[in-house]
């Protein structure tokens, strides 16, 4: 409605997505397939791209910057891994190695069935919503929020990391969880399965592109962009915006659950690393370089970053982290749409004055 | 000498245009001429660069070596250099770029299990080659990896068994502290199978573990003070913690005034670069186990430290010219074992060159000669105990005779 | 005697050594040059060798004693030198029997000690300079050395160190330890005396020497014996348990001191501009460098005062990492204060930077740094708690720090303007308060406060690039529970975090604690949002 | 329906030792329009606050239409009952347009609960009504400082409310906003209904207010017609007379 055409950008977007995910396997066996290397990489920005608009989706247009967004993407992750081995287990019967190391002959009880893949998805959905509703409830009822709001989900996430560093969790701890080798009956590791699994990506990407884009165009995305400016106002014209709030934080929690879920069977390994917080910061980092308040800008963001980084991280190593650090001060300093306001594609204004003075007052409570 | 080419470049940045990418046919024609390509997974950032960084080097300095010598099968070796940033699954994603990409007939790297791990499924699809330099918990015998250190069996055992032995200091209990991860939990599993197999009570043990990067050791210096008194024999700590655990563990063990006249400790992973930071006076006589230390007599050592000496002056490499460990021997070993095994096989596939294997012996710097069966792709190394001194290196306090069996899967695990 | 405790193996290794015919028994018949070739041999030779040094110290002439003293000392530093022709000191290059100059025959080798004949020698170099050191302080020492194994004294040794002993002070001191070391002698009333002795300083060692004498024949004969068993037992239980409560009220204290060091900072830059400030681990890292820098350039400049580097890096990192901070503030941060996630992310991105350039410009490996006389070592106080120095430099340092920031706070023009800033900035700006440059020079204190955290770590913990990020999550649960902007929040949280931690690492284990610690945290701050203390106000 | 739309009955307010409203009492009718007046720190705004359920009282209790003690509800649960706030500070949504604005106040629920036509008619009226049709779609961010309060007076206005309240809603207006302002507050009168003004234009209160009431320090100095205020000589003494 009044939400002004991002329309061109969005469109190209999911036209590029789209093009691509149908792209990839016309092109198999011709003298331009993508090498499985490039394949598996455009599946894995993907994923990453999943996530930022997860985090968008709260920060940008609901003004709550999460620094434990990992939790969730690891919480995917952990259930897609602990599904891969337990099928892997029960067809080609290779124990885990850290059941081996262990010295454990069985699965913890609570693998039980984790070889049925909607046992497995309704696990992952059932832990997500349990832990982000209860946290995101007493936090939002308690009113924490803005840098408050930050820094508890930072340690959350860290808190999360620690323990799943411990071995006796059943979750293989330090080592995490590898050694994949059969998805939905298929083997993993041939060009097929990448593809699929690149294409696979693609696909949800642009699905939760859509959907998140018919979400905050409606009524209850201006409700949010409200909460997002000034939510006593909006709380004081009677909306329950504990409840919107609640609403919109365990759907950008299920967000990132789906991306971990596309992200660990193309990466083959799940470990506690991707629970640190420096991954939830760098989440952050996609966003804001991007442009938060726009979804076209999180995925960008998050694409630009990561494929910079993945090159650089073989080809100069030692600048990457300069370079970062470089961007972030240029984002914050110069463009605070990120790259939205570089392509002078002010396509809303998510950041007036008025929202900078909600942030501080809620830094002062 | 080469970071990645001017093409791996455009093909990763690429990324961006999906649609543009050069035709396999081409890619593969190229990697048929030119210099043999090995590749490094070993960090340049990250909490590991300190140990692993100065891999890299070392595998530059070999592959130097043989080419100065003319090559293998008449091509001279180029070495790619990567840095997966102490970042396990960025392991895997360079392996697979290493493979996929670049075409590299061996891979050379990782030091944790942890990355070993999650890039062993990538060198088993891609079938590629993996030499492994670190010793590690075994129990592992891939096609893919050549385990270039050993296997607990061949190196922890001998100095558990040093340390229970008149010869030692006739241990009786055993406090285990580790960090919390594969390797730590692995060795002290099969400890104790060994303990049990000796006859040692349970409560003759104890078993700690912490977490990765853990620093106040207070409260566990403490437990391990309140273990040794209780009597009931000579104690000893087994530390498996790994990283900046180390310097701090001893810190604060030195600190409590423990002697290691009173409980002598293992560090099964100590080094001579965590005893950079430390005041070593206080420490000496305490222990640690590998297959190589800087003090091994020989001439394939001096020259060794020679060499490495030289290359990192000639070459500007950022690590120190005189510190020389273990994995830095193994890796260097590793380069040589595969140049000799390619060329007894005159080619660089990887079924050839892993059927070659059998019966390679290569002069090690440690002293001893190493050598590969076809069994398996352990190599059979000699073992050490080293003591530390009050100049921050090790002092050989024993060695094998010569290089035990290696044996990949435990029998006490 | 069927203990196993290993000193008595070795005591029983002594005997069979006092009595094998190969070792010389008396003095007037030690074999020196045996010896010599013993203490070049294999690890049983060595053994040997160390046996009759300590023989040597106990009952031997004091021409042997002199001769052998320096045999003990450089078999301990590696400095005899072994060749075709014997053995050599090292230093001087003289003959280890005769003690006449000679040239090195061969390729000379020097033994290693074994860790099981290296507290054989540890006690025969410290029973030869009881007897043999002109200076107290040497003897003190040495005497300080024979306590640490009572069991292995040879009997005759202490007798004949106390007769000759002119320090009345010292002399005492080595009746003590005699009169302990008489546990296992044949005289009754010796024994009873040696338990109250022994359980004048209780331990779990002590514990365990005493209750092995319940199986003891005496125990059941003699009630004498057994009331003094049983009293002592009760004594050191006693002290046990105090040494055990202290330990862990000073463990707590000791982790509350870091915790505070590292969140005062933060607590005043959060406090006063609502700014999380990412990057304060790294600038305690650079506080920890500079105290570095500071040691290297003491090395050349003026190795005398290199001892104190400690107390005078205290201005310069204080100052370097202030600077730091203002930069920070002036470049970046300024232009923030109106967006404190942004300033989130920004200081996110210096942190980033400042490890980098760390990295780049010292290296990834752990710097070194000379351990001063005052943070080494500890003192045993009683039961099994150790009062370390370098912990209590580390509470000390905390507590001068409290002090002077409080005093800063409270008492300087700058703490008012920073606490009116804090209460209301825009009131402070009508009256008058340079805001900005309060806010820059209270950035510059915090950060200063960081380098002078990174100060006092560095004796405590490894410094290198990335030591700054185990701090940050740490003291930033100190700021939020301690409660925004309050000095008496932070110490108390810090206190409660660190002494809660302490309690609970020996039950679960120190993931455990920390997991556990962190989420009382999150579930307390659910429930008062504001902290332990913090001022109420109009919301909105 | 009672006759009294608010009763505010022994309320205390504190902050921290300072007592913000120190037990007020006062009554305001339907129909009427009563201005709260009072120096700096009276203790206006805490009053429109603990009306509208922001800041919670010590003791007291205020009553809405003779049942809801307003005390024990929510922010939310009040602004459903029918009472509205314009706050001090123009609180718009920088993000959205005037046309949003006045659907979001015309229509609670995160689902629109009007038909789509009814809601067109409705914020129609309203932009009408505060004189914004031609800013319709504007986004809020882009209007004056006296098109934003219009703006929040159009959104509390949209819901019909029973009880509104606006504080300060010509603070910093031009003299023709404010004569604008006058004119719309007083269009919005209507037998149920109550308009509870706080301002510091005393001839802005005395074209508007039918009563007054004079807060200081946290307690009613007086109450009574403009006319009878500025002849008390308590308030002249701790306000007018300044």
């Amino acid at each position: 409605m009044s939400r002004t055409s991002a329309n061109l950008p969005f469109t190209l977007l999911i036209a590029v997505i789209v093009v691509a995910a149908g792209a990839m396997p016309a092109l198999s066996g011709t003298s331009f397939e993508l090498s499985r290397y490039l394949t598996n990489a455009i599946g894995q920005l993907a994923a990453f791209a999943v996530l930022a608009i997860s985090l968008d989706l709260i920060w940008g247009y609901l003004g709550i910057l999460s620094l434990g967004h990992g939790l969730f993407f690891a919480i995917g992750g952990y259930v897609m891994a602990m599904y891969l081995l337990k099928h892997s287990f029960v067809v080609t019967g290779t124990v885990p190695d850290f059941l081996q190391f262990m010295g454990w002959k069985e699965f913890p009880f609570y693998w039980a069935g984790f070889d049925v893949f909607p046992y497995a998805f309704a696990v992952a959905v059932a832990v997500t919503l349990l832990i982000s509703g209860i946290f995101g409830y007493v936090s939002f009822r308690s009113r924490v929020g803005g840098v408050y709001f930050a820094i508890i989900t930072q340690a959350l996430v860290y808190v999360a990391m620690l323990l799943m560093f411990r071995n006796d969790t059943g979750f293989g701890g330090n080592n995490g969880m590898t050694g994949f080798s059969v998805l939905f009956g298929w083997p993993m590791g041939t060009s097929g399965m990448i593809t699929a699994l690149a294409v696979a990506s693609l696909l949800a990407l642009a699905l939760v592109l859509v959907a998140c884009r018919r979400l905050v165009g409606s009524r209850f995305g201006a409700l949010m962009l409200a909460t997002r400016d000034d939510e006593t106002r909006l709380r004081t014209l009677g909306y329950e915006t504990l409840r919107l709030k609640l609403i919109v934080w365990c759907l950008s929690a299920l967000i990132a659950m789906l991306a971990g879920m596309l992200y660990v069977p193309q990466v083959g390994i799940i470990n506690p690393r991707v629970l640190s917080p420096e991954l939830s910061l760098e989440i952050a980092v996609w966003v804001a370089i991007g442009g938060r308040g726009h979804l076209v800008g999180a995925v960008i963001g998050a694409l630009l970053v990561n494929a910079v980084k993945f090159w650089l991280s073989s080809a100069a190593p030692d600048i990457w982290p300069f370079i970062l650090s470089g961007l972030i001060v240029l984002v914050v300093l110069v463009f605070p749409n990120g790259l939205m306001d570089l392509a002078k594609l002010r396509l809303t204004r998510p950041m007036g004055p008025r929202r900078m003075a909600t942030e501080l007052e809620e830094a002062r409570p | 000498m080469v970071k990645f080419s001017r093409r791996s470049f455009l093909q990763a940045s690429g990324l961006a245009a999906a649609g543009i990418a050069s035709p396999a046919v081409l890619r593969s024609a190229m990697a048929q001429s030119g210099p043999v390509k090995l590749g490094c997974l070993f960090s340049s950032s990250g909490t590991m660069a300190n140990l692993e960084g100065r891999l890299n080097y070392v595998v530059k300095m070999a592959a130097d070596e043989i080419n100065a010598k003319g090559g293998v099968n008449g091509r001279t070796i180029d070495v790619l250099v990567s840095d997966p940033a102490s970042d396990w699954p960025l392991y895997a994603q360079t392996a697979k770029q290493m493979l996929q990409q670049e075409k590299v007939s061996a891979l050379f790297g990782c030091w944790t299990s942890v990355s070993r791990k999650t890039v062993l499924p990538v060198v088993e699809q891609e079938n590629g080659l993996l030499y492994y330099p670190l010793h590690f918990e075994g129990d592992e015998n891939s096609k893919n990896v050549v385990y270039a250190n050993s296997p607990p069996a061949s190196s922890v055992l001998p100095a558990v068994d040093y340390l229970m032995g008149e010869e030692g200091v006739s241990a009786k209990r055993f406090f285990m502290l580790g960090s919390d991860y594969v390797w730590p939990r692995t060795i002290n599993k099969q400890l104790k199978g060994y303990f049990k197999s000796k006859g040692i009570p349970e409560t003759a043990w104890k078993e700690e573990y912490v977490p990765f990067g853990f620093s106040n050791f207070q409260t566990l210096v403490n437990q391990i003070r309140a273990f040794a008194d209780q009597g009931g024999g000579q104690p000893v700590v087994i530390l498996t913690v790994v990283g900046n655990s180390i310097p701090d563990f001893m810190r604060e063990f030195a600190n409590q005034g423990i002697l290691a006249t009173d409980i002598p400790v293992l560090g099964l992973d100590m080094v001579e670069a965590d005893l950079e930071g430390l005041d070593t006076s206080k420490l000496v006589g305490h222990l640690n186990c590998w297959a190589y230390l800087q003090n091994a007599k020989g001439p394939a050592n001096e020259a060794f430290l020679k060499n490495w000496a030289a290359y990192v002056k000639a070459k500007n490499v950022p690590f120190s010219g005189d510190v020389s460990i273990d994995p830095m021997v193994s890796a260097y070993d590793s380069v040589h074992l595969w140049a000799m095994a390619a060329a007894k096989a005159g080619s660089f596939d990887v079924p050839e060159v892993s059927k070659a294997f059998a019966g390679l012996t290569f002069d090690c710097p440690s002293g001893y000669k190493i050598s590969m069966t076809g069994e398996n792709n352990y190599v059979a190394r000699g073992v050490f105990i080293g003591s530390v001194n009050d100049k921050q290196g090790f002092d050989i306090l024993w060695q094998s005779k010569d290089t035990p069996k290696p044996v990949p899967f435990s029998p006490y695990g | 005697m069927t203990q196993k405790v290993p000193p008595l193996l070795l005591l029983g290794l002594l005997a069979g050594a006092l009595l094998a015919p190969a070792s010389p028994v008396r003095a007037d018949s030690l074999d020196r040059a045996a010896l010599v070739q013993e203490l070049c041999g294999d690890a049983g030779a060595m053994g040997k060798a160390g046996a009759t040094l300590v023989t040597t110290a106990a009952a031997g002439s004091a021409e042997d004693r002199e001769w052998a003293a320096p045999l003990a000392r450089a078999a301990i530093d590696r400095k005899l030198a072994c060749d075709e022709a014997g053995a050599m000191l090292d230093e001087g290059g003289l003959d280890a029997v005769t003690r006449a100059p000679r040239a090195a025959a061969g390729t000379p080798r020097s033994p290693l000690l074994s860790l099981k004949n290296r507290p054989v020698f540890e006690l025969a170099d410290a029973a030869f300079a009881l007897r043999g050191s002109p200076a107290v302080a040497q003897r003190t020492a040495a005497l300080k050395t024979l306590e640490r194994r009572p069991a292995l004294i040879p009997e005759g040794l202490l007798e004949g160190a106390a007769a000759a002993e002119s320090d009345a002070g010292l002399r005492e001191q080595i009746d003590t330890l005699s009169q302990t070391a008489a546990l296992n002698a044949s005289d009754p009333a010796a024994r009873i005396r040696a338990i109250g002795r022994v359980a004048e300083n209780p331990s779990r060692r002590a514990l365990t020497r005493i209750s092995a004498l319940t199986a003891d024949p005496a125990y059941a004969a003699n009630p004498d014996f057994r009331t003094a068993v049983d009293d002592a037992t009760r004594r050191i239980e006693r002290g046990i348990a105090i040494g055990d409560t202290l330990a862990t009220l000073y463990n707590g204290l000791s982790f509350a001191s870091i915790l505070f060091m590292a969140a005062i900072g933060l607590a005043i830059i959060f406090g006063l501009m609502g700014v999380i400030n990412l990057a304060q681990g790294e600038l305690i890292m650079i506080g920890a460098y500079v105290t570095w820098l500071v040691q290297q350039g003491l090395r050349h400049a003026a190795p005398g005062l290199l001892d104190w580097y400690l107390v005078l890096a205290i201005p310069v990192a204080f100052l370097a990492t202030a600077g730091i901070g203002i930069a920070l503030e002036t470049l970046l941060l300024r232009h923030l204060y109106k967006r404190p996630l942004m300033s989130l992310l920004a200081t996110w991105a210096v942190s980033l930077f400042l490890v980098n350039i760390v990295r780049v410009v010292f290296g990834t490996q752990n710097m070194q740094f000379e351990t001063p006389f005052y943070v080494s070592g500890g003192v045993p106080v009683i039961g099994d708690f150790i009062f370390t120095w370098n912990r209590m430099f580390a509470i000390a340092f905390a507590a001068v720090t409290l002090a002077l920031t409080w005093l800063v706070v409270r008492k300087t023009p700058l703490g008012l303007n920073i606490r009116a800033v804090t209460q209301n900035r825009d009131m402070a700006a009508c009256i008058g308060i340079p805001t900005r440059r309060v806010d820059m020079m209270a950035f510059g204190l915090g950060s200063g406060l960081a380098g002078l955290a990174g100060l006092a770590l560095s004796p405590i913990y490894s410094v290198n690039p990335q030591m700054g990020q185990n701090f940050i999550i740490d003291s930033f649960m100190v700021v939020v529970l301690g409660g925004v902007g309050t000095i008496a929040g932070t110490v108390v949280a810090a206190l409660g975090i660190g002494q809660i931690n302490v309690l609970i690492e020996p039950l679960w284990g120190a993931v455990a604690a920390k997991v556990i610690v962190l989420l009382m945290i999150i579930a307390f701050l659910q429930w008062r949002p504001e902290g332990l203390f913090a001022v109420k106000g109009r919301r909105k | 329906m009672s006759l009294t739309a608010i009763l505010v009955d022994g309320l205390t307010v504190r902050f921290g030792s300072f007592r913000a409203i120190d037990d007020l009492s006062l009554a305001i009718d339907y129909g009427e329009v009563r201005a709260v007046i009072g120096p700096n720190g009276a203790g206006k705004t805490t009053l429109l606050d603990v009306i509208s359920g922001i800041t919670r009282p010590k003791q007291g209790r205020v009553l809405f239409d003779g049942g809801l003690d307003l005390t024990q509800a929510s922010e939310s649960a009040i602004a459903r009952a029918g009472l509205r706030r314009k706050f001090q500070k123009p609180s718009v949504f920088e993000g959205l347009s005037v046309r949003r604005h006045i659907a979001i106040g015309a229509d609670v629920g995160f689902r629109s609960r009007l038909d789509a036509p009814a809601l067109e008619d409705r914020v129609s009226e309203v932009l009408e009504t505060v004189g914004l049709t031609d800013q319709a779609d504007r986004l809020a961010g882009e209007l004056s400082h006296g098109q934003k309060q219009w703006l929040e007076i159009g959104m509390v206005l949209a819901s019909d409310p029973k009880v509104l309240m606006l504080d300060e809603p010509v603070a910093g207006l031009t003299d023709e906003e404010t004569e604008r302002t006058a004119h719309l507050v007083r269009a919005l009168v209507r037998p149920d209904r109550a308009i509870v003004v706080v301002e510091h234009d005393m001839d802005f209160v005395e074209r508007i207010a039918d009563r007054v009431t004079v807060l200081h320090e946290g307690r009613t100095l007086f109450e009574g017609s403009m006319d009878r205020v500025r002849a008390d000589a308590a308030v002249v003494d701790v306000y007018l007379g300044r």
